[in-house]
């Protein structure tokens, strides 16, 4: 800690430009339904994982549109790919793959290795 | 409908701030505070107006509603005419009746408030106070502070100050009955209760930390709630 | 006269002797390339029946191609004629030149030109009706040959829907292959017509030739043809699909053996890959295909695939994994598994095809799983189950299937077994749909977290309702306790008496679900039960052959919008007879099917639920329990 | 002798009864304030959600009018308006007097006034424009930024004046959002590079084949949807807007720059409707627009007898509903007039 | 950007503000960080403009700062303000004019209040009178002290011995105006010129010489957050806030900041400082920051107030730049110079005249 006893604090929005939709492109050039989304939540509240733990198939929709790639590469892992939500989907949004993909794209793209 | 949501429509700026939300996101996206804090008061909002009292018991208790910065921005753009800001001071106001503001780290630091502005204002007459304002508490006042501090009186003479003295003028004596009539205010309108209450919650929460609380702001609790930050607030 | 060489001979012996080099080394390689254990089989299987097995199968299915004879008469008669023609014109044309030869022990070459060695060789006697044998085998030959070439330009004749597609080499050895008859007929007809020797076909034909050609001329040319041929089709046959003559012949052996496609790649699954003679029967039964009109992905193309070195990653994805393939291949390759072992893989690294690559390929390079991205369950805290005998775990369908939940829970408690609902309120997955999506490890993960609840709660048996969890219950788990699929459960407690139904006269057809027929081989009890409650009527689709749904979770790239297109198909085909009730055992293949029919669509449990006689029900805990002890120790 | 009905408001629900009314016979006269018919129609280039356009739905219209002999009078307002006995007298700015039988009211809709947004800063900040200006864009075939170059990033706000207190509209204006996505699969023709952003508080997709539409714009035209009132929009020193907006599925505030900002105006009652409203003492309701008798089976019955209304001077209409609204107000008009006569 | 679509604005926004006879409550934070404009807002109303401005020795804080920092409940501070108002009607004036936006804030929100639940007001009346025996009238007119130079800034001008120009070039100064968040952005028509394009500050500077420069955080609050920054925990958030606005100015090249907020000048001219020490980030051209300044000391300045006697000083950030720039003439060493006499009578700001 400095001598002012504090640091400055970092912002918390998503900055549209900064991002990178690297992922969500490889996913729209592979999956076009994943256009179709109109965010009704209905995979999330069917979840499997949701039933554990905080993850929303809804939400990574979003983040991944948005090129919120580190948030999104987090909580992908919680999925199980059970595929209830595919099956409550009311626009037929092939939802596996979305997640199948989205790995698929982190693993081609190099600065997400340890 | 909840016992704490009835306590909080005793509230003059709960009846003022809340009418129903329709979740538009207005005040979260032009609100300075959820810029950098993990906060969104668009959810605050939508939590009260539940007026589920497991809910509303979980804000009183949280480090979210600590976070606003008062700027009442949200209060320009709502499109229903709401003012997340006064809901959450409304919160604030009740979490501290209640105690509950201890339960967070953010608002255990009501105290360090309480015993800076809250108590100059009965001892001085004013909010913050020339003397109070030392490079310790306030490293980031700089260079030029340091020299303010070490010349305080030569400067206001300098500036046409009347540093202490009587009569009107620059951070002037308030006389003493004037400082008696603002204790009275206080006193009659639960003031001096809210200032007791943080006071006594404070001290059995500081006995909970065991960490030591006298008066002033030089014992071990005071420095804990005004330098701790455990960085999980922000992103 | 009597010559012994003419330089003609040359193409075909360097055809001939490359490729028995070429098979040899070949095998070295492979056999080489098998784990120890595949090793110690094989050597075991050489010893044993094994080998008589092999020879009887590669007698029935190589030569005479048995299985596609019953699925398919003339496409069957076709390879007969070609495989076991050619076989025995070899094998005949061997003996005769050994017989009447000038000496025993010829060249190979001595035996394939025969005539034109001897010209003037059966004229009378003995000889003429051994020359009479020699043309009705090519004549065999020739009308395989003719069904083979107009297979190629209209498929339907031979009952083909769909014919496969060539690549060049494939092209030209299958050009070189159908000269060969054609070159040979001509060659000896003009032989004959020459020397006017030769039995009714190329005696005939050779003589009704010289009538106007000047037949001694003609024929050298033609000799040529054909040992040309037959030398570019020897020589192109590794890169071709034509190899799979010979592999096939150590498939068979190999499974015989008892070697198993398993879960890695290597020899067996190239072997395999190999011995795909893409002769199109898993397109036809494809529902991918005919019902959406989806033809790039079918087994033979992903055999194709890596015999091309291609990326095989969006074909291996996009297949239902119904198995119907798998159960139809005549030439027996372990489909499922195959698609399986390709997915693991993940993208194959695509390198270039060069000649070398062609004869000897290089393995697939894997791209390995980078750890990070490896999924991360520790979100998963366990909890102390209940102790039960009798678990039942629902699935992730069921519980968006809630009737056949609620039925289950009706039977079970009409029933008495001291049972324990252990995903009632949402369970973990049971990890095949990650499986199926090659992503084994992860699956790993929910695997052994099921499988410790299991073992904590002390049950010496588990009920699903689910066919997906059922299988990978039985298959991937290490359980001590006893899987069963609800129906098979059901039918136990009918047999014991735990329940009783009553009798309905409803009309009942019954789905058999990819994963519990196919995918875990029950199909009786399902069938019994309905039986037991129902009028049941049999389809065209009965057991092995039954249907997919189109849901399957198999499929990773279908759009939603084909799935429906064949859940439609197959629920027509199931409701032809309108049936009052469409029968079925899983989840996903209730809610596929009932979104595309107008028919009531159920799961044999709420069938069984409905026809519950509480008053009927006699119970008796103490053989209930023993009952369900004895089937443990099965 | 022929009944004479008065009809104010040469728009879309004003021509339709026109048209209806000459065709059973009743002698008509038009007022129009402007100098040609047509009202808001005039303004857009293609409607949804067929995206055919508007122009066709006008010739309908004049030609319906054209075969009948319909007294027209253009730049004309009213200026008296009061009922006598049983008829009414109109006066008009032009001074000049008539009498009719029935009026028909059919002034129709403004579009908000979006400057009024003061934090979106329309007529302040270069690139923000309004539907309707995006609309003459349209027309004019080029869509372009102030310093005439063509926008890559392009945002459109939903409910500008519609939904908010603060502008005193509560109501919805109802064909903002399928506006919206029409507008946006109509700049990804024009400008097939671009990228274009919905924000939205609900999609309101209530009409026939709105939805498809809707669905029409992500799959096949890229269009994103961002769920979050926009807070303020800011011009860059690069000329650009910079905007503030919580993805609030996301739950996070967002910023974003954008070349171009499309505000989706909603509809108010026309201020020649309220100037109808104070001279004739009809009756107007919170959302200012005129209030009918009954809302279900008398729509188009105002609080004075042989007054009938037409169209979205009660409420907002699409074209589809404004028709028929208008025609239902003849068959009322019709009916009135039988009784009137015996 | 097209001004007249601001200058429509404005013109919807004209609030009424008083010309004589003022009531003047002095600010906390003000006192301690700029005794200085304090002093030159009286020097400018009584002896520039000979306006009757009254200061009662008895008035005390409004108690805003404990009020959002919400140890001060909504009825005591509303009872603090009513005492203030009580001394305005004794004293015989209704016009309040208070330094601070806090102050000017909270009074505008308890106004509001008292007008929409009377009862509010009434208990309020009651409670004052119990602890005090006062009684009260609701100023008639409410203006900052800011409005009030505002409404002035016509008359400065034509007083003016400088103009906000470059002397060199002749250009005018860019300056980036900042508004207290509690002038208008709860009452929009409480401010002149309205919440999202206030012209106060605008005004004035156009007035005298200078040019306005719009940026997008133009309307971003500064991070005092009151909490925010009271406690040193959270001063992470507090400058985050600041800096945000510096990053997004930057790039306009201001020549001076000016604010009519009490924490903001003083927040802006310090997380300059801290920026620099912990990110070794300068703003401003060639590095020497950018100097905030209050309006008072704006209107000082222009008047050809002595810098010393503003209390510039007591800023961070060196102002000479901007004075060099304008060609204000100082003498250097007097900068830290106490002994020095004011060049005014200093005795005139502490009487009631």
């Amino acid at each position: 800690m400095n001598k002012f006893g504090f640091t400055i604090s970092q912002g918390r929005q998503i900055d549209y430009e900064s991002n990178s939709r690297r992922i969500a492109d490889y996913i729209y050039d592979n999956e076009p339904s994943f256009r179709l989304c109109i965010e009704c939540g209905a995979c999330s509240a069917t979840c499997t994982a949701g039933n554990f733990t905080s993850f929303s198939l809804r939400e990574l929709n979003i983040l991944i549109k948005r090129g919120e790639n580190d948030q999104v590469y987090q909580s992908l892992k919680k999925c199980m790919l059970c595929g209830k939500c595919s099956l409550v989907c009311p626009r037929g949004v092939n939802t596996r793959n979305i997640i199948i993909l989205a790995k698929k794209a982190f693993q081609l793209s190099d600065e997400y290795t340890v | 409908m909840g016992k704490l949501y009835d306590l909080l429509l005793e509230d003059i700026r709960f009846e003022e701030g809340l009418n129903a939300c329709m979740n538009c996101g207005v005040c979260t996206a032009i609100c300075p505070a959820a810029e950098f804090y993990i906060y969104d008061p668009r959810k605050i909002v939508d939590t009260v107006q539940t007026k589920d009292d497991d809910s509303i018991l979980e804000l009183l208790k949280s480090e979210t509603i600590w976070y606003c910065g008062e700027c009442m921005s949200c209060k320009t753009r709502c499109p229903r005419g709401n003012a997340p800001g006064l809901i959450i001071m409304a919160l604030r106001g009740l979490s501290q009746e209640l105690g509950y503001f201890v339960e967070s780290e953010k608002g255990r630091q009501q105290l360090a408030i309480k015993r800076t502005v809250g108590d100059w204002i009965l001892s001085t007459g004013y909010c913050v106070y020339l003397d109070g304002i030392t490079i310790a508490m306030h490293p980031e006042q700089g260079p030029v502070w340091e020299w303010v501090q070490d010349n305080k009186a030569a400067l206001l003479e300098r500036l046409g100050g009347n540093y202490k003295g009587d009569g009107p003028g620059i951070l002037r004596k308030i006389p003493e009955e004037t400082l008696d009539e603002l204790k009275k205010i206080f006193e009659v309108t639960g003031g001096l209760d809210r200032y007791e209450k943080i006071e006594s919650f404070s001290k059995s929460k500081a006995k909970e930390m065991n960490l030591e609380l006298t008066d002033g702001i030089e014992s071990e609790y005071f420095k804990h709630i005004y330098k701790t930050n455990n960085g999980t607030h922000t992103r | 006269m009597n010559i012994q060489f003419d330089p003609f001979v040359i193409p075909f012996n360097i055809g001939l002797y490359f490729i028995l080099l070429y098979v040899v080394t070949r095998s070295i390689i492979w056999f080489r390339d098998l784990s120890r254990p595949d090793k110690l089989r094989l050597q075991r299987g050489f010893f044993g029946t094994a080998f008589a097995m092999s020879l009887k199968e590669i007698f029935m299915e190589s030569l005479i191609h048995r299985k596609i004879l019953k699925t398919n008469l003339r496409l069957g008669y076709m390879h007969m004629s070609l495989a076991f023609g050619w076989f025995l014109l070899i094998f005949f044309g061997t003996v005769e030149a050994d017989i009447f030869g000038t000496k025993h022990l010829n060249a190979p070459y001595k035996a394939i030109f025969f005539r034109f060695f001897n010209p003037d060789h059966g004229r009378t006697g003995f000889e003429a009706v051994y020359g009479f044998l020699m043309d009705l085998i090519l004549a065999f030959i020739l009308s395989g040959l003719l069904l083979a070439i107009i297979k190629r330009f209209y498929s339907k004749i031979v009952g083909m829907k769909k014919t496969t597609r060539l690549k060049l080499t494939d092209r030209i050895a299958l050009t070189s292959l159908w000269l060969i008859f054609p070159s040979r007929l001509l060659a000896e007809s003009f032989t004959s017509g020459a020397y006017s020797t030769g039995s009714f076909l190329t005696g005939s034909l050779g003589s009704w030739l010289a009538t106007f050609l000047p037949a001694q001329q003609m024929a050298y040319p033609f000799w040529w043809l054909y040992s040309i041929s037959l030398g570019t089709f020897f020589i192109l046959l590794p890169i071709s699909r034509y190899m799979h003559i010979p592999t096939e012949l150590f498939l068979i052996f190999m499974r015989n053996s008892g070697i198993r496609t398993g879960d890695k790649a290597g020899t067996f699954t190239e072997v395999q890959a190999y011995s795909c003679s893409s002769c199109g029967i898993c397109i036809d039964t494809c529902q991918m295909n005919y019902s959406a009109g989806i033809t790039n992905i079918q087994s033979a193309y992903l055999m194709k695939a890596i015999r091309n070195n291609d990326d095989v990653s969006a074909i291996a994805d996009n297949c239902l994994m119904c198995g119907r393939c798998d159960v139809k291949c005549p030439v027996g390759i372990e489909l499922s598994p195959f698609r399986m072992i390709q997915r693991r893989a993940g993208e194959a690294e695509n390198d270039i095809r060069n000649i070398y690559k062609g004869y000897f390929r290089s393995r697939q390079i894997i791209i390995p799983e980078k750890p990070v991205l490896s999924s991360n369950y520790n979100y998963l805290h366990e909890n102390e189950p209940a102790k039960a005998d009798v678990l039942f775990f629902a699935g992730c369908m069921t519980h968006l299937t809630p009737s056949i939940k609620n039925s289950m829970i009706k039977i079970l408690d009409a029933s008495d077994v001291k049972y324990k609902f252990i995903d009632e309120q949402g369970g973990v997955c049971c990890g095949r749909p990650l499986m199926l999506a090659g992503q084994d490890k992860e699956a790993r993960e929910l695997i052994n977290y099921n499988s410790r609840m299991i073992w904590k709660s002390g049950a010496h048996t588990l009920v699903t309702s689910c066919p997906i969890c059922y299988k990978v219950f039985r298959e991937s788990y290490y359980l001590d306790v006893e899987v069963l699929h609800h129906t098979q459960f059901i039918k136990m407690l009918i047999d014991n008496g735990s329940v009783k139904l009553n009798f309905s006269r409803k009309k009942v057809v019954y789905h058999s679900p990819c994963e519990l027929g196919r995918g875990t081989g029950v199909y009786d009890e399902p069938k019994e039960i309905l039986r037991h409650v129902s009028k049941l009527e049999t389809t065209k689709f009965e057991d092995s052959n039954s249907l997919c749904c189109g849901g399957s979770l198999a499929n990773l790239k279908i759009s939603s919008y084909d799935r429906r297109k064949i859940a439609t198909n197959t629920a027509c085909e199931l409701t032809k007879e309108n049936p009052d009730i469409l029968a079925t055992a899983c989840p996903l293949c209730k809610k596929t099917i009932s979104s595309v029919t107008q028919t009531r669509v159920a799961d044999i449990s709420e069938i069984v639920a409905e026809a519950l006689n509480i008053n009927l029900a006699k119970r008796n805990i103490i053989s209930q329990v023993s009952s369900i002890k004895e089937l443990v120790k099965i | 002798m022929k009944k004479h009905v008065v009809v104010i408001g040469g728009g879309v629900a004003g021509l339709e009864v026109a048209g209806q009314l000459s065709r059973v016979g009743i002698d008509v006269s038009l007022i129009e304030k402007e100098s040609a018919t047509g009202g808001n129609i005039n303004n857009w280039f293609r409607l949804f959600p067929d995206r055919r356009r508007s122009s066709e739905v006008k010739e309908y219209l004049d030609g319906m009018n054209m075969n009948h002999d319909i007294r027209l009078h253009t730049n004309t307002t009213i200026e008296k308006f009061f009922r006598n006995r049983n008829n009414f007298s109109i006066t008009t700015n032009a001074g000049k007097e008539m009498t009719a039988d029935a009026v028909i009211i059919a002034t129709g809709f403004d579009l908000f006034k979006s400057a009024r947004k003061e934090e979106y800063g329309y007529g302040i900040y270069d690139n923000v424009i309004t539907s309707a200006d995006l609309e003459k864009m349209f027309t004019e075939g080029k869509i372009a930024l102030t310093d005439g170059t063509a926008p890559d990033t392009i945002g459109i706000i939903h409910c500008v004046g519609s939904r908010d207190e603060k502008v005193g509209n509560f109501y919805c204006s109802k064909l903002c959002c399928v506006t919206a996505v029409k507008q946006a699969i109509e700049i990804r023709e024009f400008l097939p590079d671009s990228k274009v952003f919905c924000f939205y508080m609900d999609m309101r997709m209530g009409g026939a084949l709105y939805e498809e539409l809707y669905r029409e714009a992500q799959e096949k035209w890229g269009v994103n949807f961002i769920r979050g009132k926009v807070s303020e929009a800011s011009e860059t020193i690069e000329n650009g807007l910079l905007i503030k907006v919580e993805d609030t599925l996301a739950g996070r505030p967002l910023k974003m720059k954008l070349d171009l900002l499309v505000l989706m105006a909603g509809m108010e009652m026309s201020e020649g409707g309220k100037k109808i409203a104070r001279l004739g003492g009809l009756n107007t309701g919170e959302n200012k627009f005129f209030v009918a008798t009954d809302s279900h089976y008398g729509s188009n019955r105002s609080n004075i007898e042989g007054v009938f209304y037409a169209g979205t001077c009660t409420a907002p209409m699409n074209i589809t509903e404004t028709i028929s609204h208008a025609r239902s107000a003849v068959v009322e008009v019709v009916d009135y007039l039988k009784i009137a006569k015996s | 950007m097209n001004p007249e679509g601001k200058k429509a604005i404005w013109s919807e926004y004209q609030k009424e503000i008083a010309d004589d006879k003022f009531f003047y409550v002095r600010s906390c934070i003000r006192q301690n960080f700029f005794p200085g404009s304090e002093v030159a807002f009286l020097r400018i109303m009584r002896d520039v403009l000979k306006k009757d401005v009254f200061e009662h020795p008895c008035h005390t804080t409004c108690s805003g700062i404990g009020y959002h920092g919400d140890v001060v409940p909504v009825e005591t501070a509303m009872t603090v303000v009513a005492r203030q108002f009580a001394l305005m009607t004794e004293a015989g004036y209704s016009n309040y004019v208070p330094s601070c936006i806090t102050s000017f804030g909270l009074y505008t929100e308890i106004l509001d209040t008292w007008h929409h639940f009377p009862q509010v007001e009434e208990k309020v009346r009651k409670q004052l009178r119990k602890a005090t025996g006062r009684e009260f009238e609701k100023p008639k007119n409410l203006a900052h002290a800011s409005d009030v130079i505002y409404k002035f800034r016509k008359e400065i001008a034509a007083k003016a011995k400088y103009k906000l120009v470059n002397k060199e070039t002749g250009e005018p100064l860019k300056v980036v105006d900042h508004i207290g968040c509690h002038y208008a952005k709860m009452f929009p028509s409480k401010g002149v010129g309205g919440a999202e394009y206030p012209y106060v500050l605008t005004g004035m500077v156009e007035e005298w010489g200078g040019q306005i420069i719009d940026y997008p955080e133009r309307r971003h609050c500064c991070g005092f957050g009151f909490r925010q920054y009271l406690v040193q925990a959270n001063r992470g958030f507090s400058i985050a806030c600041s800096k945000e606005k510096f990053e997004s100015m930057e790039p306009y090249k201001p020549d001076m900041i000016i604010t009519n907020c009490p924490g903001c000048p003083m927040f802006l001219d310090r997380w300059q400082y801290v920026i620099n020490e912990m990110e070794g980030k300068k703003y401003g051209q060639n590095g020497e920051g950018i100097p905030v300044f209050t309006y008072e000391e704006v209107a000082g300045l222009v008047l050809g107030f002595d810098p010393w006697d503003l209390g510039l000083q007591m800023h961070q950030i060196d102002c000479e730049p901007v004075l060099n720039k304008i060609g204000i003439e100082y003498s250097k060493e007097d900068k830290y110079n106490l002994k020095v006499i004011p060049s005014y009578s200093r005795s005139r700001n502490l009487v009631n005249v």
